[in-house]
């Protein structure tokens, strides 16, 4: 899932300093399960954000909406029949979903409600961490499960390097070392032999280095 | 001879190599690298130049090299894969062998979190081990690894690092091997303290027969006082000092600690020299290369032997 | 009147300031005596975050806080109820009511909320 | 006398499914609920005039301060409307013949006057009627002959020297009817005002100027003519009688506003109508000077005096004998009443019953004002005797106690000094309700006050009045009526006279500790007289003090915690029935079986079977219950008829909203602070009120039905009443909305008792304000409301027990007889728990045989299958459909189906390592003790020297906190029975408080005369210094009653060690129940649902509970399969409406609900989306709160529900 933190109050309340009246827009989609874009952040940052604007003298009329997927065309369709009623919209979806929408509602600035984060998962309630850097090139029947580019600090392929300590990265603490735990699985799993058969230096051309990319399958077309 | 550079004929002549290392200055004033150059001077086989140790911004290895080199030492240019992608890593191969540096030592490269520059992007293109066969072969088949022909191979004396005390223990020699197979020639271990973890690492490394296809230089980093020895133990990973170490030095007045260091140093050069496997020493006096005459000459290894 | 602290939520916390509230009391159960085993606990930050919200656009966090009380304590809830009511009229009206115009909304009433 | 279990219910042939349940108060009613709810049909027959014994007198109870109204009217209520239970009130059992099984009753129904059927309980009549005294009524006259006219030979003038007062005397007009004046003159010579034109032959006129309206003319007209004709004036066409209370209403507004009028007479002349016209009696005249008074022939009915709009009469004035108030009874006659009565405010049935000592129209048939004004022609006054046969198949017994008559102690001066009370009398003075509104003032002289001492033991444990047993619950509410003395009034000091502080049962000491903490004072000393200073009324109270001195201390106020006993009718009831009593006339039972009685199908409970407090009460009644009914399951819904409620009416979406407002007054509760009337005339203004009024008593049956009429009526929508607690009173307003065919969710209450008037009633004005916000509020929510469904679904009929003890093999073999499968889970290798370890119980009867035959009761019944060596597991489920792992020795697990959940895990004795116990054999605990002396033969124990020392380990911070009850009463068994095997023996025990509660003060007194000798001690003052070694033991102690100090030095220190429950913690976080800091399970309710655990269809029984003896286990573990047996009895269950749902169209299925729910209840379904299984969902609403989606709803507390509050908490 996509992840994300909600931004700075003061932040939010500055980009919406121009205006006295937009859409929050929520999501149903990633940011609702982790909860920073749902129909519940969209009632508390709106309340917070008309407490903060009253109290300050500018009132602001903001309209409470949320949208199926941000991502997906017909869900932003929906927005169009009042959304030039609006001076602005303030999306809380992630940075696909804001971008999308700014896309298709060309006349209407749009506004980050939250800082996109990384393709996680839930940890527990309350608590994500990453997994995925979407590179295009998946090794992960080689590593035990385990991805190297995303959970080694450095991206090694013959890792660990010397900063690994009792399972910790030497970048914090709180990081497992990846390669410890990949070594790990690869003990218990017996599949040591998998070790260094990532010799070939990988191609970051699936990766966001080879420019944004796009999917196309043409049978689904 | 793979690169005919002397380390790699001192060592093939069956010595006990001795190297140290240059961190190069933060700064381009050129008189540093040279002062520092004065101290190592015929004390060693060799000398590392460090390509931005810990993150921290210095002047470039290669220009390091090439002022020891002035010097009349033999580089040992550092590289890690931290700060330069593929392009960048060959295209810096060929300058540095076309300058007539011989040795390379192949590095990941510490996180740019320890350096003075922790919001930069990193770029971890290939690894070190992908590195040193990325050298290997051009050195050795004279191809680029997009497999165009080169003009002029770089001959290099290649090297890697490890940590035989980090974790998992289990992995060091494995990984050794798997360096070895990449093509490093030879190894410069992380400091030494933990003498017994050592001596388990090299008796694995034996029974791998690993020290026969590849070089294995012991590393000493002398302690200048208890202080830097509580220092390097809390703050860098994978550094294991036993506490009888630090209680050594740490039993001694101040003022004499450094002597001490220096003293104990010196007892691990004669330890280690015992140990079947070890075929070099590699002297990292961090900002400390005035005593490495002191400390080289008094584990009784100079002169230094002089290979044809 | 909740079955709960535990039902009570952030965006109807908000609400009551919305709403002209000077100040929000939520009393729920000790904690490690919730009828509804963690009710209180998750109401507990709850509030917390409502605290921080009130801080960072300048409402005011004092003017929400959580007390826990068993049902026999009686007087012991009359006794927040007049010291969270002393609090909240020494902060005077929420910069909202000022804003609007008044100050009227007496914090006495705050206690039944 | 039976012996086993087996014999506490005889098996009959087609018994009768039905039960006569005698006496209404908890008992008689829990019983009742019990058996009704278990598909057994009741008649519940009450002597009194109304249902809810002494617990609807009580203020509040102990150790919880609840209010006893307010919790024991939503049973008054259930009882009242409950289908299964035909009430008999003001009632007696005539005789009863037949057998177990199948008795025949006769119930003869005292005649009320009174149409139950009819009455509204409007309170109307009683309002109206003037009679105040027991009349001296005039000899009624012969047959056939002519009732004579009474003339005074005595007469008296009551001077009154106000003037007339005309324009604001609401004067009837007085004409003079031409036709029938006989000229006589009467009415000119009568008139004061000389407002009456008359000669001789002619007929009068009056000027209508002149005339006051006093009616003397009106009286003066001869009977035989009765020419002076009334107008204008309102009700006369009712009765004269209703036109004077009519008009006396209204100048008493008039008089109440003028501060002048009061107290001098305004020559009305309504006193003397009343007397001539409505009582038919003439005693009283208007003369210039004032009223005259024939004082002979007055019969002294209180009516002038009543009817006086101005309180310018007394009784006294007008008559020179003795008046005989009235006395109302239910407030132990500290305030006066009409002959006409409605038992109390909360009544069930609310209905009226007219005393035929003192009804002026059933004795003269004069007056008859009450059957004029009753709108609905309830009242008759032909006497209706109303015998009923009734078939039933067992008798429960519970008729009550009365207190102790304090005037049998003379030195207290009770009934002569008017500031000695009895406990009750002080219960009524605290009481809300009662004749003071709750305000503490002495009788004497309405003074409030300050020093208040209680005396204990009047009528207990007090062998010069044959009352040698403890009352048990005298020390309880004597400390709770300090305490609560204090919370009305913080001046108040009071101080306990005490000879031994019986804080014996849970959360009982805990209680006594918080009294002393809040300035409640305790002495321990019997006071031996009280004198009265005739001036003050202050009292002087006499008592030797610990030290051995002498003291005086003058108090304002003395109450006498009088004992508990058995009334004579009761006792002759008894008779009747046929059932055996001990020389208190309390009944006598078998420790195995203590709800039988003597005679086969008769069971008793409550104070009657042995002195107990209301938990005990409730225990003992729905052990009753169980009891009566075991024999009768065959015949289980076999008499009763099933509530149907009305379809409900499905309100439209665009239905205009219709909200009904009721503004409870509760009595003066709330309307002595908050303006009701202010409160309902807001509450018609508020959007969507159709309707709003006030009652007295929003809760009392009649209110109840005048809501469901006014629902329909008015095509009311949603309900809302703004009165007490809703934790005690919603769901009986939303019964009523149920039955007048409104789904029950369309309702809310606000709290405007507790919120309001409770806590600001110095500040009536802002009370009132915010009762109106609160009811903006409540209207605002049920506006916001919507109908829910409740969930039905099957239960299963088995019942789980955890724990083979008495408790648990007990409750297995009832539940069996009930018909229910058991499945029995004991930890232990064998069946018996605690009981293996003792030898006999409280009757002496060892348990070796009794345990033995359980087992074989057991063993032989296959509905029962026992595990032994064998734990519950897992647990998961819901009431009515529970499943259990239960792993068994062989290290299999199994899981069983079942429909509740027993917990009888037990106790045993606490072995603390103190005083060399477990070390040398000279130490042991009771239980060793009782073991010991069980097989002591061999031993030398003829001068065997003991000393037992009590709360070895309990009542102690570093031990046990709590008293362990059982053991004082088992400390002074074994002294008694070693006394007894050998008589040379020397026991001491060493006591704190011998705490030999109900009965067990017979054995206490017994062992004192058998001589035993008891060593008071107090940790703080004179601890006992034990020393124990090898050697042998020593004590020193300083002995108070002689104040000398002992040294003891005994064979044996038998150390009385307390109880420990078992350790219970991994099966309390498995089933979620809680437990105290002892250890033991708290019930749902510690008055009222004593062996319910709070989670539904758990039940508990037994010393899991709490420190209990065997019989008391017994009876607990029957009571707990009463309270099974009204769930399993059922086929199917309703589950409340308030559960959480999942709105899977916005569901993200991101696992919050899952992850927050603390029941772990919702679950992704295969439909992708999340559930939570209604049957399972606790509705604290967790959930909804935590959703990101905002798609869990909660019906009631949705967020447009609390929105609606919030919104219009500040709206205007």
């Amino acid at each position: 899932m996509i992840t994300g933190t909600p931004k700075p109050i003061d932040e939010v309340l500055e980009m919406l300093e121009p205006y006295d009246n937009i859409i929050l827009a929520g999501c149903h989609g990633c940011v609702t399960v982790c909860r920073v874009g749902g129909e519940k952040e969209v009632q508390v940052l709106a309340s917070t954000l008309r407490l903060a604007r009253e109290a300050s003298g500018k009132k602001i009329e903001i309209r409470e909406v949320s949208l199926e997927r941000q991502c997906d065309p017909e869900y932003v369709e929906q927005m169009r029949p009042y959304v030039e009623d609006y001076q602005a919209v303030l999306s809380i979806a992630c940075g696909a979903g804001i971008q999308f929408l700014a896309e298709k509602i060309t006349t209407t600035p749009l506004l980050p409600g939250i800082n996109t984060g990384f393709l996680g998962v839930t940890e527990r309630q309350g608590e994500w961490t990453e997994r995925c850097q979407g590179c295009g090139d998946c090794v992960l029947h080689l590593t035990g499960g385990i991805c190297p580019v995303t959970r080694c600090a450095k991206s090694l392929f013959h890792g660990p390097c010397g900063g690994s300590v009792r399972g910790i990265c030497e970048v914090d603490k709180e990081i497992k070392c990846g390669w410890q735990l990949i070594i790990d699985r690869l003990v218990a799993l017996d599949q040591m032999e998998n070790y260094g058969k990532l010799k070939p230096y990988k191609g970051w051309n699936s990766a966001r280095d080879g420019g944004p990319r796009r999917i196309i399958r043409e049978d689904m077309i | 001879m793979k690169s005919g550079s002397n380390l790699e004929k001192v060592l093939a002549a069956g010595h006990l190599s001795v190297t140290a290392e240059c961190g190069p200055p933060r700064g381009a004033n050129p008189d540093i690298v040279r002062k520092k150059a004065a101290f190592v001077k015929g004390h060693v086989d060799a000398c590392n130049v460090t390509d931005n140790q810990t993150a921290v911004v210095r002047m470039s290895s290669l220009a390091g090299c090439m002022l020891i080199k002035e010097e009349g030492i033999e580089p040992l240019i550092q590289m890690v894969v931290r700060d330069r992608n593929r392009i960048a890593l060959q295209s810096d191969l060929l300058g540095a062998a076309a300058m007539g540096v011989r040795n390379l030592l192949c590095l990941s490269g510490d996180h740019q979190k320890f350096g003075d520059d922790p919001q930069a992007k990193n770029v971890f293109d290939i690894d070190s081990m992908q590195l040193i066969h990325m050298t290997k072969m051009m050195r050795d088949e004279g191809v680029f690894p997009s497999g165009d022909k080169l003009d002029g191979a770089p001959k290099f004396f290649i090297g890697c690092a490890v940590n035989p005390f980090a974790d998992p223990f289990e992995i060091r020699v494995p990984r050794l091997k798997l360096k070895m197979e990449a093509g490093a020639d030879f190894v410069q271990t992380q400091c030494i303290y933990n003498m017994t973890k050592f001596k388990e690492y090299m008796e694995l490394a034996l029974k791998e027969g690993l020290p026969e296809k590849i070089k294995i230089l012991a590393g000493v980093t002398p302690l200048k006082s208890a202080g830097m020895a509580k220092f390097m133990r809390r703050m860098v990973a994978g550094m294991d000092i036993p506490d009888e170490v630090v209680k050594r030095i740490a039993d001694e007045p101040k003022e004499k600690q450094a002597a001490k260091g220096i003293e104990m140093a010196i007892e691990q050069i004669q330890e280690l020299k015992e140990i079947e496997g070890v075929s070099g020493i590699h002297v990292m006096a961090i900002e400390w290369e005035e005593k490495l005459e002191e400390i080289i000459g008094g584990a009784g290894l100079l002169p230094r032997p002089v290979v044809e | 009147m909740l079955p709960c602290t535990g039902r009570i939520d952030e965006a109807l916390l908000l609400k009551a300031f919305e709403n002209g509230a000077d100040g929000v009391m939520v009393v729920g159960c000790l904690e490690g005596d919730c009828h509804y085993i963690s009710g209180n606990i998750r109401a507990r930050a709850r509030v917390k975050r409502v605290y921080a919200i009130l801080e960072q656009i300048k409402i005011g966090p004092n003017r929400i806080r959580m007390y826990n009380l068993s049902a026999g304590e009686g007087s012991k809830f009359a006794a927040y109820a007049n010291e969270f009511v002393d609090q909240i009229v020494e902060l005077g009206p929420s910069p909202i009511n000022l804003a609007r115009g008044g100050g009227v909304q007496a914090a006495k009433e705050e206690e039944t909320t | 006398m039976t012996g086993n279990l087996e014999n506490s219910s005889t098996t009959v042939e087609n018994p009768t499914g039905a039960v006569m349940v005698i006496g209404g108060g908890i008992s008689g009613m829990q019983s009742s609920l019990d058996l009704a709810n278990a598909g057994i049909k009741v008649y519940l027959v009450e002597s009194s005039p109304a249902i809810g014994g002494k617990m609807a007198q009580l203020d509040k109870t102990f150790p919880t301060n609840d209010c006893s109204m307010c919790i024991v009217s939503p049973k008054l209520v259930e009882v009242g409307r409950h289908n299964n239970i035909e009430l008999f009130t003001h009632s007696e059992v005539q005789d009863l013949s037949g057998d177990a099984g199948s008795f025949q009753a006769n119930i003869y129904s005292h005649p009320r006057y009174v149409d139950v059927n009819l009455c509204t309980g409007c309170g109307l009549c009683e309002l109206v009627c003037p009679v105040t005294e027991v009349s001296y009524f005039p000899e009624l006259p012969a047959e056939g002959e002519k009732k004579k006219k009474l003339r005074a030979k005595e007469k008296r003038i009551v001077k009154g020297d106000g003037s007339v007062q005309p324009t604001s005397l609401h004067k009837w007009t007085f004409t003079v009817d031409e036709e029938t004046c006989s000229k006589c003159g009467s009415c000119y010579r009568a008139c004061l005002q000389g407002a009456i034109d008359w000669q001789k032959k002619s007929i009068a006129v009056i000027d209508q100027d002149k005339c006051t309206g006093c009616g003397a003319c009106f009286i003066a007209c001869p009977e035989k003519y009765q020419a002076i004709t009334v107008t204008d004036a309102p009700d006369f066409g009712k009765s004269v009688g209703a036109a004077v209370h009519a008009r006396s209403e209204l100048l008493v507004k008039e008089f109440a506003r003028d501060q002048d009028g009061g107290k001098n007479c305004i020559r009305c002349g309504l006193c003397v109508i009343t007397c001539q016209k409505v009582m038919q009696i003439g005693a009283l005249k208007m003369v210039e000077e004032g009223i005259e008074a024939g004082v002979d022939i007055c019969q002294v009915c209180g009516a002038c005096v009543s009817n006086c709009p101005v309180d310018f009469l007394n009784i006294d004035d007008v008559t020179n004998r003795e008046p005989r108030p009235l006395l109302n009874a239910f407030n132990e006659g500290l305030n006066k009443r009409k002959p006409v009565n409605i038992f109390y405010p909360q009544a069930v049935p609310r209905v009226p019953v007219i005393d035929e000592t003192s009804c002026v129209q059933l004795n003269s048939g004069a007056c008859g004002t009450c059957a004029s004004i009753c709108g609905v022609g309830a009242i008759d006054y032909a006497p209706k005797e109303v015998e009923t046969e009734i078939d039933i198949g067992s008798v429960i017994f519970s008729p009550g106690i009365e207190v102790f008559d304090a005037r049998m102690r003379g030195e207290f001066g009770y009934g002569l000094y008017k500031n000695v009370v009895t406990s009750l009398e002080f219960e009524r003075l605290l009481s809300a309700s009662g004749p003071t509104s709750g305000t503490v003032s002495r009788p004497g002289d309405n003074k409030h006050p300050k020093k208040i001492a209680w005396i204990q033991c009047v009528g207990s444990r007090d062998h010069s009045c044959d009352r040698d047993y403890c009352s048990s619950v005298c020390c309880m509410y004597a400390t709770k009526e300090a305490f609560i003395a204090r919370e009305h009034d913080s001046s108040i000091e009071p101080t306990i006279f005490y000879i031994d502080m019986r804080s014996f049962g849970k959360n009982f000491d805990g209680y006594v500790t918080r009294a002393k903490e809040n300035n409640v004072r305790y002495v321990r000393a019997m006071v031996s007289r009280i004198f009265e200073d005739p001036v003050t009324g202050d009292l002087e109270l006499r008592y030797v003090d610990g030290s051995g001195n002498r003291q005086t201390e003058i108090f304002e106020m003395v109450v006498l915690s009088v004992g508990i006993q058995v009334p004579q009718q009761v006792k002759q009831l008894a008779g009747k029935l046929d059932i055996e009593l001990d020389r208190y006339g309390f009944a006598v039972t078998d420790g195995y079986t203590p709800l039988a009685t003597s005679r086969p199908g008769i069971f008793v409970s409550g104070a009657v079977n042995g002195p107990k407090d209301i938990p005990e009460t409730v225990v003992e009644a729905s052990a009753a219950a169980e009891a009566a009914s075991a024999a009768l399951a065959e015949a289980r819904n076999s008499l009763i008829t099933l509530e149907t409620l009305p379809p409900e009416r499905i309100p439209a979406p665009d239905d205009e909203l219709r909200i009904g407002v009721f503004i409870c007054h509760c009595g003066t509760n709330i309307a002595s602070v908050v303006d009701v009337a202010a409160v309902t005339e807001y509450a018609k203004t508020l959007p969507g009120v159709v309707y709003a009024e006030h009652p007295l008593y929003t809760c009392s049956q009649d209110s109840q039905e005048r809501m469901r009429d006014i629902i329909k009526e008015h095509r009311l929508n949603r309900v809302v009443t703004s009165a007490c607690s809703p934790t005690t009173h919603e769901p009986l307003f939303q019964s009523t909305l149920q039955q007048a065919g409104l789904n029950k969710y369309f309702f809310d209450m606000a709290n405007i008792r507790d919120q309001c008037s409770w806590v600001h009633p110095n500040e009536p004005e802002l009370a009132t304000e915010k009762s109106k916000r609160l009811t903006r509020m409540a209207v605002a929510n049920a506006t916001a409301g919507e109908a829910l469904d409740e969930l039905e679904f099957d239960v299963d009929s088995r019942l789980l027990i955890v724990g083979g003890g008495v408790a648990g093999m007990t409750a297995a073999v009832e539940a069996a007889k009930q018909g229910f499968g058991v499945y029995l889970v004991e930890k232990e290798a064998q069946l018996g728990g605690q009981l293996l370890n003792l030898q006999r119980n409280g009757d002496g009867k060892e348990f070796g045989s009794f345990l033995e035959s359980v087992k074989e009761t057991i063993e032989q019944d296959e509905k029962i299958r026992v595990f032994t060596s064998s734990e519950v597991v897992d647990q998961s489920g819901f009431v009515g459909s529970f499943e259990s792992e239960i792993a068994m020795p062989t290290g299999a697990t199994r899981t069983v189906k079942h429909g509740a959940i027993l917990i009888a895990t037990g106790a045993e004795e606490y072995r603390p390592e103190i005083y060399g116990l477990g070390e040398y054999d000279t130490v042991m605990s009771q239980t060793d003790f009782g073991a010991a002396l069980e097989s002591s033969e061999d031993k030398d124990w003829e001068n065997l020297q003991v000393v037992m020392l009590q709360c070895a380990g309990s009542r102690d911070e570093d031990h046990l906190a709590y008293c362990s009850r059982v053991c004082c009463n088992h400390a002074v068994k074994n002294g008694l029975r070693l006394k007894e095997l050998y008589p040379g023996v020397r026991v001491d025990i060493l006591y704190r408080d011998m705490r030999c509660y109900g009965l067990g003060e017979e054995d206490y007194r017994e062992a004192r005369r058998a001589g035993v000798n008891f060593i008071r001690f107090d940790p703080e003052e004179n601890p006992p210094e034990i020393k124990t070694e090898e050697s042998g033991i020593e004590i020193n102690i300083t002995d108070p009653s002689v104040r000398l100090p002992v040294r003891l030095k005994p064979d044996l220190l038998v150390l009385s060690t307390g109880m420990v429950p078992r350790d219970t913690e991994e099966l309390a976080s498995m089933l979620r129940v809680p437990r105290n800091d002892g250890g033991f399970f708290i019930e749902a309710h510690a008055k009222l649902r004593p062996v319910d655990l709070p989670s539904e269809g758990l039940f508990m029984a037994g010393t899991a509970h709490g420190p209990k003896n065997s019989s008391e286990t017994i009876a607990q573990a029957q009571a707990a399969v009463a309270r099974v047996t009204t769930l399993l009895s059922q086929e199917r269950l309703k589950m409340s409406g308030i559960v959480s749902v999942v709105d899977p169209t916005n569901c993200a299925v991101c696992l919050t609900c899952v992850r927050a729910c603390p029941y772990g209840v919702p679950f992704i379904n295969d439909q992708h989306t999340a559930e939570i299984n209604p049957a399972l969902c606790q509705g604290c609403g967790i959930c909804v709160a935590e959703c990101p989606a905002k798609t869990i709803s909660i019906g009631r507390f949705e967020d447009r529900n609390i929105r609606a509050k919030i919104e219009s908490y500040t709206a205007s």
